[in-house]
């Protein structure tokens, strides 16, 4: 058994006997985590020498390159970082057995996907992926919170539909070509081709969260737990969605080779990043907030990826990455602050800084990475793929003006609404039930702050570390080296400010916040009317003129595609039923009818008069004649 | 096989020994009429065997009076289509002299019952037997008077009602068939059938001859009851005591309809579709109109054996479609037809005995809220039904295949649809019945009555063994030779009078 | 076909058996059908199987085909007050099984036999089939596997009938169409008019569209599932009409996943939860079964029919694919109406453990095997 | 021809009675004149002009008889119409008691 089996069978197995043996249980699965996460390195390592390939059974056929190899490792970390957080956070849960063991699968079937060296070995594991994901949505019907039962089935109808035009592609190009390999670089230049990229993107799409097929992701955030969707929609599905959508359009098709469908890609990417930040402003609730942020991440991703210009798609690749981190970063330390507060409203919160600091300093670090303040990961990736964008018109690509607006509007509309985020939970006035609230334990907080560390890491040293060590290898291009940023020497610089400002802080004016009571048409506020959040920092936005009917559209899920899908089958189910149902019910009740009607008419015949049937039987008689005589 | 007059000549000695001996005790018109119909039904069993070594025609001469070379004797002449008839009709009068036993007990005039059914039994088997023309006719006459009697004998309004109307029509029939001798004797000069064959063959087909064969078609189609001739039917079969519609339904009509009309116009005027096309597509049309309007007057019938006697006509219907198309196997699946609709009408009807005996009443709707269960008639009639309606394993399917495979050979393609689309209203009439009367699961069982259950496990075995054995046994041995007796024509003629 | 003919019959003779002892099981705990009428109807309803799957006769096989026909009637019967549904299916099969007969003896007289008897019926004496035909003769396969004009009989029955029933019904009754096409139009490789499969494959997927949308339409549980069995069974039948291996053997694994996922839907339909046992996830097992998400068998099945179809060509893959759809959501739908149904019979819920879980076993081995000997 | 056109007659006269007569006695006497004029019918196809009865034993030469055979078939049909009307007769006798009415359009509890 070479370490391919074991990174997968392991942690099932493990995980099994955690799932049937009450015994150990937590050690078990954790066992089967941390050996998937020494196994993930070991072919990480293999795969930065040679490329490694292996077939099982005859049909699953594994193949590891520098790529898939650095995939792997970050979700085999996220696997055991955030099962560690959920043994703690999900002590109490009522079918956590299950839970975890499901936890476990998907985070090893996650790495089959990753490792899948051809179409059918592609399929079956998304597939089973899939399965996996709706087997722990499944217990969020039980989750007390309302609409649990909807959520599981929106996401698992986007899902399930975009896996379906996923395998049609898949198997289009299976059909056409035999079993393939993902190296192949086919043109995009005929009808196949073109076809079955556009379904393998849909599929791409769902998992990874772009518009229109994102809906799942903030409907889901609604019941489930913070790990979960640390793990799931944030981290795991964005890894695998998006590895998806380069490994098809750098490896196994060119995309450079089709004009339109990188457009097709960068206004995808455009649009979900401008859309989903500005649904993200006006949400009320943390969770929410944070999975349309999710959302609009993504989008520079695909706009990465969808450039064609190398650095773009390095930038694109280092965003997932990055985005990973420190959106399950920022998940989970909102878990936290639900792990004491029980509450994910926006206005219900405030002022947690002080009794939180390791939990708010991660989250105030990855609020700044998503929102792209240098020296941190998020704005390098985000500027590699500026860069990318701006490089497109050396194609002659002139829409790369718009794509570079909503990529910058969309970043700018991200540290708002991170703004407001920080404000409400962290700052601001405290509520009083609020004040008991100790930091977290020491497994709740430390994946949380080893993934902000990540962040920090990443983003400072970004060039030697992961740009250097990951991406650039990773990707089959020659990467030009580009301007003159040096993170390390805007890290010192931003110190040496930070520095000469808490100087100024401790030497200058400012010395004490002074208390004052507030007037309200010359009346005193009262002490609870006090507490002022931050959920209605952007309601001016909303309310502006543009974007207002946008809103009521957004709100009313006319941008939500599940709607149309279940818009259109349901026509689509109206028409057979009440159509083609309705005649064929109609014809054969008809028929029965008829023959009904048809006996009794002719039962009315046998009069009961003998003279009548004497007569029938003459004329009977009269017309043998005629017609045998004539 | 010299013993073929006993097939007439015992169940006549039966019916003037019963009155004499019943009054000594009345129970002994039972053996004697039971043991008269186990004795033929052995009989024409052992004619089953005996008749191939034979060859295909056994003619006995009456009171030795040779054929050659003028054939002015009476003659019973013996063929497959014969030996067939025989078979069918001794089988179902043993299983209704059987039923009758217990049956009788509703009835006072027990030894007059007894006369009168062994009377018909002697004019069907003469019927089926003779090979003179006027004896032919004098035999149907004996079966339908008898059978006249019979339908009135519960002597009720209704029953008066319908034997006075059957009587009417039916004797019409008779003196149509009477008056088609007459012109035959006038033509002919003779009176065996035989020769009456050679004499025709001989001769141009003119008017005279199609009058003849109108006024033949005319009175065998009132005898056996086809659309638009059959309007004595329903009334006679629904208010026969239940063994005599069972005989009525399943070997009457037959016997006295559709074999002396195959017989006469097969076999002695030599017709066949390549001749009178225009003869057979008007059997094929009422045929056609029969089991089409029949069967959906049956779907709408509120009375048990009316609705069956409807069927009946429906059935005959078939029949008549399979001697219309006139072909090999159209001709098999009628014959076989004739089989199998006996012995499952018979049946059907049977079970309306018991049924009305129960229930007081033949009403479906009235036996629909009957409170008690009476399982094990409604399996019965429910196998009987399975099978008329033509479904394996049981006989009645294999009737069904013949003739939709004679009307595809037949390029009758149309026929085959419908022939097959209707047999679903053959299904839905007859389920009317076991879904409203039988299909029940509560209240207390009835008990089954012992003569009665016998001669109903007699006939479900036969249903159920002879469809078993159908290809294998029965179509190769009985029906393809009588088949055969019937598309060979007139060489009937010529084996008859080589004798 | 790459496996052997001998295989196959033994194949679809274990999934047969499978609902089969499933059922006989259920029973013992079930007042209403613990009665001989029941277990003789059972057995006769093996029996008439085992001869379809083994008989090399057309008349054989057409007399158990009805033989099953009057079993699956009588099956309904069982609750007395079904009349009308009973008879809604009996008749509707019959009319297709008599318009089956017609066309098996016009394949008769078109391969010029000229005496009726056992032997003409032979399977090995046939070689041609004509257009009109087969279509006469698929006519009873429509009816009894419940294709577009004729379904409409089983949502009737269905919606009535009692549990084990249902099961019998699809998991083996309606199958037998099915495997009835098999034997005659796809196995023995006679000389069939091409046109004839397009014929089906067009009837096929659309009525496994439609029903699928009918499903995603209906309100009440057991007429959902009715229509969904339509769609599956239409489907399976579109696998064997592609007439290459990917669809056959699709259609073959779809056979036994639909057999085991249905009939567990309606187990669980009558089940008690026991302790221990994890009640939602079994069914949704089964339901992702059906949907067709690997690992289970559901999605061999289907994943193989889809390469099927996408072989002869793209829009053919795509209604396939519009059919899966339509799977998908309505299965989701009637799980939340199932999760919240609870029965009374402990032992529906470990013949729902076991099908679940032999769905996934049987799911890893089909693929490892399919995908080898393709 | 005269004879046979009687014949015809006769046979009308029947049918006209039966087809149009509603009393049940009146119908069964058209039913007799049906029968009578068949059977003369049959009575009149053996008879030849100027013939001898066969019945002479011993002839010298072949001489013109008239044919027996129609006379025997005609003694059974009238045998056999006896039968038939006595049972017409009684039965209809049978159905005035029970009807208390000879009228057939009254005698309809059959039907449909």
């Amino acid at each position: 058994m070479s370490s391919f089996e074991l990174l997968i069978i392991l942690p099932i197995i493990l995980g099994f006997l955690g799932y049937l043996i009450s015994f150990l249980r937590n050690e078990f699965y954790f066992l089967g985590a941390i050996l998937n996460f020494y196994y993930a390195i070991r072919i990480f390592l293999i795969s930065r020498k040679i490329e490694v390939t292996r077939k099982i059974f005859n049909i699953l056929n594994f193949s590891v390159d520098k790529l898939s190899g650095f995939v792997l490792l970050f979700i085999s970390l996220f696997t055991l970082l955030i099962l560690i957080y959920s043994i703690r956070y999900l002590k109490y849960y009522e079918k956590k057995k299950e839970y975890f063991y499901y936890f476990l699968l998907i985070g090893a079937i996650g790495c089959g996907t990753v490792l899948a060296g051809d179409i059918l070995t592609l399929i079956i594991f998304w597939g089973i992926l899939l399965s996996l994901i709706s087997l722990i949505f499944g217990f969020f019907q039980y989750a007390t919170k309302e609409g649990g039962e909807f959520a599981f089935v929106k996401s698992i109808s986007i899902l399930g539909f975009s896996d379906f035009l996923l395998i049609l592609g898949l198997g289009l190009l299976f059909i056409s070509y035999g079993n393939l390999s993902f190296n192949l670089k086919l043109p995009l230049n005929n009808t196949i081709n073109i076809l079955s990229f556009i379904l393998i993107t849909i599929g791409c799409f769902a998992k990874a969260g772009a518009i229109p097929l994102h809906s799942w992701i903030p409907e889901i955030s609604k019941v489930a737990p913070a790990p979960t969707m640390a793990f799931i929609p944030a981290s795991l599905d964005k890894l695998l969605g998006i590895y998806l959508l380069l490994r098809i359009s750098y490896y196994l098709f060119d995309l450079n080779t089709n004009f339109v469908l990188k457009n097709y890609l960068m206004i995808i990417g455009s649009i979900t990043i401008l859309a989903a930040v500005l649904m993200a402003l006006i949400q009320k609730e943390v969770m929410k907030l944070l999975s349309y942020h999710t959302v609009s991440q993504v989008g520079y991703m695909v706009l990465g990826i969808g450039t064609g210009i190398p650095i773009g798609i390095a930038g694109g690749l280092f965003h997932m990455l990055n985005n990973a981190i420190y959106k399950s970063c920022l998940f989970l330390t909102a878990g936290q602050v639900e792990f004491w507060t029980k509450e994910t409203k926006i206005e219900k919160l405030g002022g947690l800084a002080p009794n939180m600091p390791i939990t708010f300093t991660s989250f105030l670090i990855s609020a700044l990475a998503i929102s792209g303040i240098p020296p941190l990961n998020g704005f390098f990736s985000k500027w590699m793929v500026y860069q990318g964008v701006i490089y497109l018109y050396k194609e002659g690509n002139y829409l790369f003006p718009l794509y570079l607006l909503s990529a910058m509007l969309g970043s700018i509309l991200t540290l708002a609404s991170f703004l407001k985020l920080t404000h409400s939970i962290f700052l601001g006035e405290r509520p009083k039930e609020y004040e008991k609230i100790k930091e977290v334990n020491f497994s709740l907080w430390f994946p949380s702050a080893l993934l902000a560390f990540l962040s920090l890491l990443f983003g400072i040293l970004a060039i030697p570390l992961p740009i250097k060590g990951l991406i650039y290898p990773s990707l089959p291009f020659r990467i030009e080296e580009f301007g003159f940023w040096q993170p390390l020497l805007a890290f010192i610089l931003i110190v040496l400010g930070v520095i000469v400002g808490f100087v100024i802080y401790l030497f200058g004016a400012v010395k004490k916040v002074e208390r004052k009571d507030i007037f309200v048409g010359g009346e005193l506020l009262k002490e609870e009317e006090r507490h002022f959040s931050g959920d209605q920092f952007y309601s001016p936005i909303k309310e502006a003129p543009l974007l207002e009917k946008g809103y009521e559209f957004g709100e009313e899920g006319s941008f939500d595609f599940y709607n149309y899908l279940t818009a259109i089958f349901s026509g689509f189910s109206l028409l057979f039923k009440e159509v083609i149902d309705y005649i064929l019910e109609l014809i054969y009740h008809q028929i029965a009818y008829f023959s009904e009607i048809f006996g009794g008419l002719l039962r009315k015949i046998q009069s009961g008069i003998l003279s009548d049937y004497l007569f029938v039987i003459f004329i009977g008689i009269i017309i043998i004649l005629l017609i045998l005589i004539l | 096989m010299n013993y073929l007059p006993l097939f007439t000549a015992l169940p006549l000695l039966g019916a003037f020994l019963i009155p004499l001996l019943s009054k000594i005790w009345e129970r002994l018109s039972d053996i004697i009429s039971n043991v008269i119909t186990t004795l033929l039904l052995i009989l024409s069993v052992y004619s089953l065997f005996l008749l191939p070594i034979f060859g295909k025609v056994y003619v006995y001469e009456i009171g030795k009076w040779a054929i050659k070379p003028i054939p002015l004797g009476i003659v019973f002449t013996f063929d497959n289509l014969s030996l067939l008839m025989v078979l069918v009709i001794n089988l179902l009068s043993f299983a209704c002299s059987l039923y009758s036993i217990t049956y009788l007990d509703n009835y006072t005039a027990r030894w007059k019952f007894w006369t009168l059914f062994l009377l018909m039994v002697a004019g069907l088997n003469g019927v089926a037997i003779t090979g003179d023309l006027f004896n032919l006719f004098v035999f149907i006459e004996i079966s339908a008077i008898s059978s006249y009697a019979l339908v009135a004998f519960g002597v009720e309004k209704e029953d008066l009602e319908a034997s006075f109307k059957y009587q009417i029509i039916g004797e019409i029939a008779g003196l149509t068939i009477l008056l088609a001798i007459a012109l035959i004797y006038a033509k002919t000069s003779t009176l065996n059938m035989a020769d009456i064959a050679n004499t025709f063959a001989k001769e141009s087909k003119g008017p005279l001859f199609w009058f003849i064969i109108s006024l033949l078609t005319f009175g065998f189609l009132i005898k056996s009851a086809l659309f638009p001739f059959h309007f004595w039917l329903p009334d006679a079969h629904s208010q026969a005591p239940a063994p005599i519609s069972a005989m009525l339904s399943g070997i009457f009509i037959k016997v006295v309809g559709v074999y002396a009309l195959s017989r006469l116009i097969f076999n002695i005027f030599g017709l066949n579709r390549l001749n009178a096309s225009h003869y057979f597509n008007l059997l094929l049309i009422l045929g056609i109109f029969s089991i089409v309007i029949a069967g959906f007057i049956a779907l709408k019938q509120e009375n048990y054996k009316r609705l069956l006697a409807y069927s009946t006509i429906s059935q005959v219907g078939y029949i008549f479609v399979g001697l219309g198309l006139a072909n090999f196997w159209s001709i098999t699946g009628a014959l076989s037809l004739i089989f199998a609709h006996a012995l499952g009408k018979g049946l059907l009807f049977l079970t309306a005995g018991p049924v009305e005996k129960e229930a007081g009443s033949l009403d479906i709707h009235l036996l629909s809220n009957f409170k008690k269960r009476m399982s094990f008639y409604g399996i019965v009639y429910t196998l009987g039904a399975l099978s008329l309606a033509g479904i394996p394993p049981f006989l009645g399917f294999f009737p069904k295949i013949f003739l939709i495979l004679g009307a595809i050979k037949g390029k009758r393609f149309e026929v085959a649809i419908i022939l097959g689309i209707f047999s679903l209203l053959t299904l839905a009439y007859l389920l009317k019945i076991t879904n409203k009367v039988f299909t029940k699961k509560e209240g207390e069982e009835v008990k089954g009555v012992s003569s009665i259950v016998i001669s109903f496990l007699f006939l479900v075995f036969l249903i159920f063994i002879l469809g078993l054995f159908y290809l294998n046994y029965l179509e190769p041995n009985l029906i393809s030779k009588a088949t055969e007796a019937v598309i060979s024509g007139v060489e009937y003629a010529r084996l008859v009078l080589i004798k | 076909m790459i496996l052997d003919k001998n295989f196959i019959n033994q194949y679809l003779l274990f999934t047969f058996l499978l609902p089969f002892l499933a059922t006989l099981i259920y029973s013992f705990k079930d007042k209403l059908v613990r009665n001989w009428e029941f277990y003789l109807f059972l057995v006769l309803l093996i029996f008439s199987s085992y001869f379809i799957i083994f008989s090399n006769n057309l008349l054989l096989i057409y007399i158990f085909f009805e033989i099953s026909t009057l079993v699956a009637w009588r099956l309904v019967l069982i609750k007395r007050e079904n009349i009308k549904a009973g008879n809604y299916l009996l008749y509707f099969n019959f009319a297709g099984a008599v318009l089956m007969l017609i066309g098996i003896l016009l394949i008769l007289v078109e391969n010029g036999v000229e005496k009726i008897n056992f032997s003409a019926f032979n399977l090995e004496n046939l070689y041609n089939i004509s257009l009109i035909s087969g279509i006469l003769l698929s006519f009873g396969i429509f009816t009894k596997s419940a294709i577009i004009p004729f379904y409409s009989w089983l949502p009737v029955v269905y919606e009535v009938s009692p549990v084990p029933v249902i099961a019998l019904l699809c998991g083996i009754a309606e199958n037998l169409g099915l495997v009835i096409f098999y034997k005659i139009f796809i196995a023995p490789l006679l000389n069939v008019e091409s046109s004839f499969y397009y014929f089906i494959i067009i009837l096929a997927i659309f009525t496994s569209i439609i029903a699928g949308g009918i499903a995603y339409f209906e309100k009440k549980l057991k007429r959902i599932l009715a229509y969904s069995t339509i769609s599956q069974l239409s489907l399976i039948l579109y696998g064997l009409a592609l007439k290459n291996d990917y669809g056959i053997l699709g259609a073959l694994v779809l056979i036994l996943s639909h057999a085991l996922a249905k009939s567990g839907l309606f187990f669980r339909m009558e089940a008690k939860e026991a302790v221990g046992v994890g009640f939602g996830y079994t069914l949704l097992f089964l339901s992702l079964s059906l949907i067709g998400i690997p690992p289970f068998l559901g999605f061999v099945g289907k994943i193989l029919i889809i390469i099927g179809s996408l072989k002869i060509n793209i829009f053919l893959g795509m209604l396939t694919i519009i059919s899966s759809l339509f799977t998908l959501l309505y299965t989701l739908k009637f799980y939340l109406i199932l999760k919240k149904e609870k029965g009374e019979n402990i032992i529906a819920n470990f013949i729902v453990y076991l099908f679940a879980i032999l769905l996934l076993i049987f799911g890893v081995i089909f693929l490892i095997y399919s995908f080898k000997i393709l | 021809m005269l004879p046979y056109l009687g014949c015809i007659i006769l046979f009308l006269i029947g049918i006209y009675a039966i087809l149009t007569k509603r009393n049940l006695i009146k119908i069964a006497i058209g039913f007799c004149l049906l029968e009578y004029s068949v059977n003369l019918f049959f009575a009149f196809i053996g008879y030849k002009k100027d013939a001898l009865a066969p019945i002479y034993a011993n002839l010298s030469q072949a001489r013109n008889f008239v044919d027996p055979i129609p006379q025997a078939l005609v003694l059974t049909a009238i045998v056999i119409g006896l039968g038939t009307t006595a049972l017409l007769l009684s039965v209809a006798l049978r159905i005035y008691e029970k009807y208390k009415t000879f009228d057939i359009k009254e005698i309809k509890r059959l039907k449909e």
